[in-house]
């Protein structure tokens, strides 16, 4: 049943994720962000981390996708950006990625042989809630979370400060 | 106890600090007495600390004086501290002495230069640094004044800084330097890995636990202190800086490149001879290089023209025969010719510098001649160290060299080749100083310029520097008494009157070949008569002897010096230090050009890292 | 109700969190527009996301959902923060082509 | 449904932070209600910097866990918060007359410096991995914007777009380490790591080993180490120089009290793993930063280079993972702030308005016409390289012993070679002082307060050269 549902959700997720690379429209990159971060979200709520799903879709697909395309539309930008200019450059970089990946499969793949985390623990059907996330979020994590609020003032007077429109 | 010592480094720094400052506000004749009285204090404070030791031998076993206590971390810690014992006092007696005579001499040299007070100001800084160099009690303080005499040299060397080859050379020096500080820097690292002590006294007393004779580590550590020794006391094949260094004023060749900085090296192995005495194989090499540089040293000095030249190879020749001597286990030896050369080597110097301040700032001996008569005093002083550097019986270096020559195959790690070598040259001694006085002083003048003899300020150090030059020779073995303490021995004498008699006349032969070669006409008609007829007659009974002797010797002679120069310094050894500076540069290029300017790369070399280190820990 | 996974083993939450990161590494590393650099820095971002999801089933916890919380609270700071610094850039220069940024080089 | 437990809360524990916080937004508020004339502003910044100093020794008996282990006060997050305060008090002194010449005339940056300083502490006293990353955030986008403040200056603009964009992407791959260390260990607590390292009982080893490279990534990315350093020349030029000196030390320091909390604290058992990697970017950075120095000629871009260097001696410190090492870390960065700030000081003194003399050659002939500048820069710069009696040389010798201790000796010997090769382009600028002929007309207005930081750091230079028992002393404590 899982499987029904993660393969083609996560095979979407990296389409979009691919989309949003090769994109030659900054628009259509930012439309495969969008559509990538809905596939994310499927995929917290088959990991029952609904929470999260619902942050997922509110904060990145809502508000910072939002903010992309306003700025993508206020500068007005065309698709000028040819991925494939530099071919002997791209080709070198295409190969190091590639020597990235495989290291990185590698690696995991041997994870997976070794059979260590095999096995999903057992959870409960609260897992993953409002209620279970905000009671941790109140209590062990109170520290973080209130620090998130200095981290969002900064970036706030950050925003302002180089984007307002007065030349002093 | 010694604690009154610190004015030895105090009095120099203030000069320093005080003449930096307020020198440019200050009279000449004020910068002049202030820059000799902070070297005289020093040098009366170091008497008063040579008449305590002398008196009480107890206390010649070294006291360590301590300021306070500076860094510490962990077992380990530095302290500001002094060690006056035979041998560091035996030292700052010739930092403090000949440095006080020199300037005293330096006030009529420099008169007329614009930047009176920066000179002494820079002077006072030498003698601070070669203070500290010399009172150091452990390693660290040793490199702190082994860097500090090297800026010193530096900003002397290039004092004159209008002139672009002064500049050039005070840069070569203080690369050489800073090659040899590293060298130092490791060996000391390494000790303190051994041993887990940079202090003087505590390093010689664990040494001889710590390790096994010809050890791997005590091999490597006496190797890279050589390193700074050979590259301070210019030494094969570190030494291409010396010669050049004559570009800065006189008195500073005469201070630092000739008695005391270039001594450093001696002095070094003669503090660290516990070590050395585990190193055989390191002794051997020492006494080698020396050996080598020594003749090496006196070949070049055969052909150049220019006085100073002559006398910096000179300075290498007979440096070489120091590491001779304390190759050989003879550290006594070596300090004692170290004196007499820093006497000799001075007058020399200083006679050279008033030569040159007489005939207005020239130094090819091929414009001079006849300054015999113009200036009497410079000549008879220049004499009188031209033969204490040969060896001339009864002179000063008559009595070091000849021990450092006999003991060359008399001790027990020489032999006869160490033996054959010093004697060459020594012959190599007599010929090349005596070149240089018949160029200067005898002949006919052959430039225009009229000669004049220089002020009595300059004169008077030269006749104290000829006095000693002529007497301290005698003092040999009041020299080994007092440093038999520190170095657990006292010298041999050898009883071996061929090997004797040969030394001394290799000396005599350089001499005699010189007047063969360099006097002409009437005068050495006239020297001849006076002084060597029955030599002259031998030699000179046929003209054209003087056509054979300059094809079998002088011809050959000047090839090898010239081919040695040539080939072996300046294609050898400056280029391969040109190399390593070329060769930084373009490293550094390449990592400019590598720094282009876009995100792009830069990430793209952020990934490179990344997939280099990924691939590492995959895969490792 | 228990809910079992026994399907998908963690290895291929983990394995599909790669693949996005490393196609996040590839689009900064190809494109030339600001703009879609950044994304691809968000594409990152959210792969990470995915790992700390997974880890936190795994481990029948919630650290790692606060954590990915707390990276969602950085990302939207950052992309304020960002696309700010893209628009002051582009008054004095109107271009988002990372290329054309290189007064500053040695 | 059970009541949700109180939640763990120390406020004193977490009194600099909420002091710099509150003054950050007072210096916010207060600038909406005063004019042209910011130095209103300036006080109530420093006063909250000296407030934050004074709160920070509210706890005693250390350390001292709060918030469920998320935060710690112990004495490394103390000196720490004093070298920030006081490096940030520099940055704001320094700024003043900068600001006024170059006419940068937002209130905000004050605060931003503030906050920014509220991230440095938090990150010194952090031990959960999700605050480090909450931490290294703040401070990271208190930077970017700094470096960008000079809103029409292209330079300023394009060093905030690099470092924002490279920093973004660091971010990613230090995140990416932490996803796996906590899901190898199963908390995001270091004391809970350390524990699980300790026992063995961490899941996947080669998962956990993959996590830790990707945090040195991350991590080396925010200190500016070899390969990771690319953005530092850049961004060191493009920011005003105030910000400069401000991120080359604060920031910096932060990041390696974190770096060593997270490698040399939590997990020590697994340090040949982390050493190895440690110890080649050390030296790279050292190599890499020295030799890429020699060839510079803007000021600005010879400190980035040297300030590569320099991490790569401090990254020694994280490897030989002891308590000196910790000391030494905190000695070094002080004295570093001394010597930065006195430099860019300088720095900043020989600008004028439009024209900023950031070329080396314009520092030809300084010595004749400001003996006393050039004495300065010239204390700092071989302070830097590490000359004794002069506190780069203490820093440098405590670094050293630390690695000794634990037999690091041909990694000391490569650092003690680089210290040499730097002297060469610390000369270089200093012949030029002092033995050049000035190209041009030294215009210079002697600031009183950017003179006031100068006579600061020259007095901390030398005193920490010179007599650096009581401070080596505390920082052992």
């Amino acid at each position: 049943m899982e499987l029904l549902i993660f393969y083609p959700l996560a095979g979407l997720c990296v389409i979009f994720a691919l989309g949003v690379v090769f994109n030659k429209n900054p628009i259509g990159s930012a439309m495969s962000l969008i559509a990538m971060m809905l596939g994310l979200a499927g995929i917290f709520v088959l990991q029952q981390a609904h929470f999260i799903a619902i942050l997922q879709i509110i904060i990145y697909a809502g508000a910072i996708m939002v903010l992309f395309m306003f700025v993508i539309m206020l500068l007005n930008l065309k698709g000028d950006d040819a991925v494939w200019k530099k071919r002997e450059k791209n080709t070198l970089l295409t190969v190091l990625t590639g020597l990235l990946i495989a290291g990185v499969l590698y690696k995991v793949l041997e994870i997976t042989s070794a059979g260590e985390f095999d096995s999903p623990a057992h959870v409960l059907e609260t897992f993953g809630t409002v209620r279970e996330v905000g009671t941790i979020l109140f209590t062990e994590f109170v520290l973080p979370f209130e620090v998130a609020s200095i981290l969002l003032l900064v970036a706030m007077i950050g925003a302002v400060v180089l984007a307002k429109s007065k030349v002093d | 106890m010694f604690s009154y010592c610190w004015i030895i480094l105090f009095a120099p720094i203030a000069g320093f600090t005080i003449l930096s400052w307020y020198g440019n506000r200050m009279s000449r004749e004020r910068v002049g007495m202030f820059g000799c009285a902070t070297v005289g204090l020093s040098f009366l404070v170091t008497l008063v600390a040579l008449s305590e030791l002398l008196l009480d031998a107890e206390k010649q076993k070294g006291a360590v004086s301590t300021l306070y206590n500076w860094v510490t971390a962990g077992s380990f810690s530095l302290n500001l501290s002094i060690l006056i014992d035979p041998l560091s006092v035996f030292m700052l007696l010739i930092v403090t002495g000949v440095g006080f005579v020199i300037h005293v001499y330096s006030i009529g040299y420099m008169r007329e230069d614009p930047e009176y007070s920066r000179f002494f100001a820079y002077m006072n800084l030498f003698i601070f640094s070669m203070s500290v160099l010399v009172m150091a009690a452990d390693f660290f303080f040793l490199i702190v004044g082994w860097a500090l005499v090297g800026l010193a040299s530096y900003l002397l060397i290039g004092f004159w800084k209008e002139k672009t080859s002064a500049v050039l050379a005070a840069r070569k020096a203080f690369v050489m330097n800073v090659i040899g500080d590293v060298g130092m820097i490791i060996a000391a690292f390494m000790i303190f890995d051994h041993l887990g002590t940079l202090n003087f006294l505590d390093v010689f007393t664990l040494a001889g636990e710590a390790f096994r004779p010809n050890d791997d580590a005590i091999l490597l550590i006496t190797l890279f202190l050589l390193v700074g020794a050979f590259a301070k006391s210019a030494q094969i094949p570190l030494h291409t800086w010396l010669p050049d260094a004559m570009e800065g004023p006189t008195p500073v060749s005469a201070l630092i490149h000739a008695a005391t900085m270039v001594t450093a090296g001696v002095y070094l192995v003669a503090r660290c001879h516990v070590l050395y005495e585990l190193a055989p194989y390191t002794m051997y090499l020492i006494a080698t290089v020396g050996v080598v540089t020594a003749i090496f040293a006196g070949s070049m000095g055969m052909v150049q023209y220019d006085i100073k030249r002559v006398i910096a190879y000179s300075t290498m020749s007979q440096l070489g025969y120091m590491f001779l001597a304390a190759g050989v286990g003879m550290y006594s030896i070596a300090m004692f010719h170290l004196m007499t050369h820093a006497f000799f080597k001075a007058l020399l110097f200083l006679g050279a510098g008033s030569v040159i301040h007489g005939s207005n700032d020239e130094q090819d001996i091929r414009q001079m001649g006849g300054l015999r008569q113009a200036m009497p005093i410079t000549h008879i002083t220049f004499l009188i160290g031209s033969l204490a550097l040969a060896g001339f019986p009864l002179t000063s270096g008559f009595f070091s060299k000849e021990a450092i020559i006999i003991n060359a195959y008399h001790s027990d790690m020489g032999n006869i080749v160490f033996w054959a070598i010093a004697v060459l040259g020594a012959a190599m001694t007599g010929f090349y100083i005596f070149r240089v006085y018949f160029y200067t002083f005898v002949g006919q003048p052959r430039t225009s310029v009229h000669a004049h003899e220089s002020p009595p300020i300059m004169t008077a150090p030269l006749v104290l520097l000829a006095f000693f030059s002529l007497t301290v020779g005698f003092g040999g073995y009041m020299v080994d008494d007092f440093l038999a303490t520190y170095f657990g021995m006292h010298m041999p004498h050898p009883d071996d009157p061929v090997f004797e008699t040969i030394g001394v006349g290799a000396g005599l032969v350089g001499i005699a070949a010189a007047i063969v070669f360099y006097m002409t006409g009437k005068d050495r008609l006239e020297f001849i008569k006076q002084m060597l007829a029955p030599v002259y007659d031998l030699l000179f009974h046929k003209y054209y002897i003087d056509e054979i002797y300059d094809y079998l010797i002088v011809k050959p002679t000047r090839a090898t010096g010239a081919f040695m120069e040539e080939k072996v310094e300046r294609d050898g050894i400056d280029m391969a230090v040109d190399q390593v500076g070329t060769q930084v540069r373009e490293v550094s290029r390449v990592i400019s050009l590598w720094q282009s300017g876009k995100v792009r790369t830069y990430a793209f070399n952020m990934i490179v890292g990344v997939v280099i280190i990924l691939m590492f820990v995959v895969f490792q | 109700m228990d809910i079992s996974f026994d399907a998908i083993p963690l290895a291929h939450y983990l394995l599909l969190s790669a693949t996005l990161f490393v196609i996040g590494v590839m689009g900064v590393l190809m494109r030339r527009n600001a703009i879609v650099v950044f994304m691809s820095i968000e594409i990152m971002l959210n792969a990470v996301n995915i790992s700390l999801i997974s880890f936190d089933r795994y481990l029948n916890q919630h650290d790692g959902q606060i954590f990915s919380f707390m990276v969602m609270c950085v990302a939207a700071a950052e992309v304020s923060v960002g696309l700010a610094i893209i628009i002051a850039l582009f008054r004095n220069k109107p271009t988002v082509n990372l290329d054309e940024f290189n007064i500053m080089k040695s | 449904m059970e009541p949700i437990p109180a939640p763990s809360i120390d406020l004193v524990s977490l009194a600099p932070v909420l002091v710099l916080t509150v003054f950050g937004i007072m210096v916010l508020v207060t600038d909406l209600f005063i004019g042209k004339n910011k130095s209103a502003l300036v006080f109530i910044s420093l006063t909250g910097l000296l407030m934050a100093a004074i709160s920070s020794l509210a706890k005693y008996d250390l350390p001292v866990y709060s918030f469920n282990g998320a935060y710690i006060v112990d004495h490394l997050s103390v000196f720490f918060t004093f070298i920030f305060c006081i490096s940030s008090a520099l940055a704001i002194l320094v700024s003043i007359d900068f600001n006024q010449r170059e006419g940068i005339k937002v209130g905000e940056y004050y605060s931003l410096i503030l906050f920014c300083t509220v991230g440095m502490v938090l990150l010194a006293s952090s031990t959960d991995m999700i605050m480090i990353f909450l931490g290294i955030e703040i401070v990271s986008i208190c930077l970017y914007v700094l470096a960008g403040i000079r809103r029409n200056d292209p330079k300023s603009n394009e060093a905030a777009l690099k470092y924002f964009l490279l920093g973004a992407f660091a971010t990613g791959f230090l995140l990416y380490g932490m996803a796996l260390i906590y899901g190898t260990t199963g908390s995001t607590k270091l004391t809970i790591i350390a524990e699980m390292i300790r026992e063995g009982s961490v899941r996947s080893e080669p998962l956990m080993l993959m996590g830790v490279v990707l945090l040195i990534i991350g991590f080396g990315f925010k200190v500016a180490s070899v390969p990771f350093h690319m953005w530092a020349p850049d961004v060191y030029q493009g920011a005003p120089t105030p910000v400069t000196a401000f991120m080359a030390v604060g920031p910096k320091a932060a990041t390696l009290a974190a770096f060593f909390r997270v490698f040399a604290e939590t997990m020590p058992e697994i340090s040949p793993s982390w050493g190895i990697l440690l110890y080649i970017l050390s030296v790279l950075s050292m190599f890499i930063g020295n030799l890429g120095a020699i060839m510079q000629t803007n000021i600005k871009r010879l400190l980035a280079f040297s300030s590569v260097a320099h991490v790569g001696y401090l990254l020694i410190a994280i490897i030989a993972k002891n308590s000196l090492g910790s000391a030494s870390l905190m000695f070094y960065m002080l004295a570093y702030a001394f010597m930065i700030f006195g430099a860019f000081g300088i720095v900043i003194l020989i600008g004028r308005k439009g024209d900023e003399n950031l070329e080396i050659e314009n520092y030809s002939g300084l010595a004749y016409k400001h003996p006393i500048l050039a004495l300065s820069m010239t204390i700092f710069l071989l302070s830097l390289g590490g000359l004794p009696p002069l506190a780069g040389f203490v820093a440098k010798f405590y670094i050293f012993s630390a690695a000794l201790k634990e037999g690091f000796v041909v990694l000391v010997i490569l650092a003690v070679l680089n210290s040499a090769i730097s002297f060469y382009y610390y000369l270089k600028v200093v012949v030029y002082m002092y033995m050049k002929e000035p190209i041009k007309e030294f215009n210079i207005t002697l600031s009183p307060m950017t003179l006031f930081v100068v006579a600061i750091a020259l007095f901390g230079t030398l005193h920490l050269g010179i007599f650096p028992g009581p401070i080596i002393a505390l920082a052992q404590y």
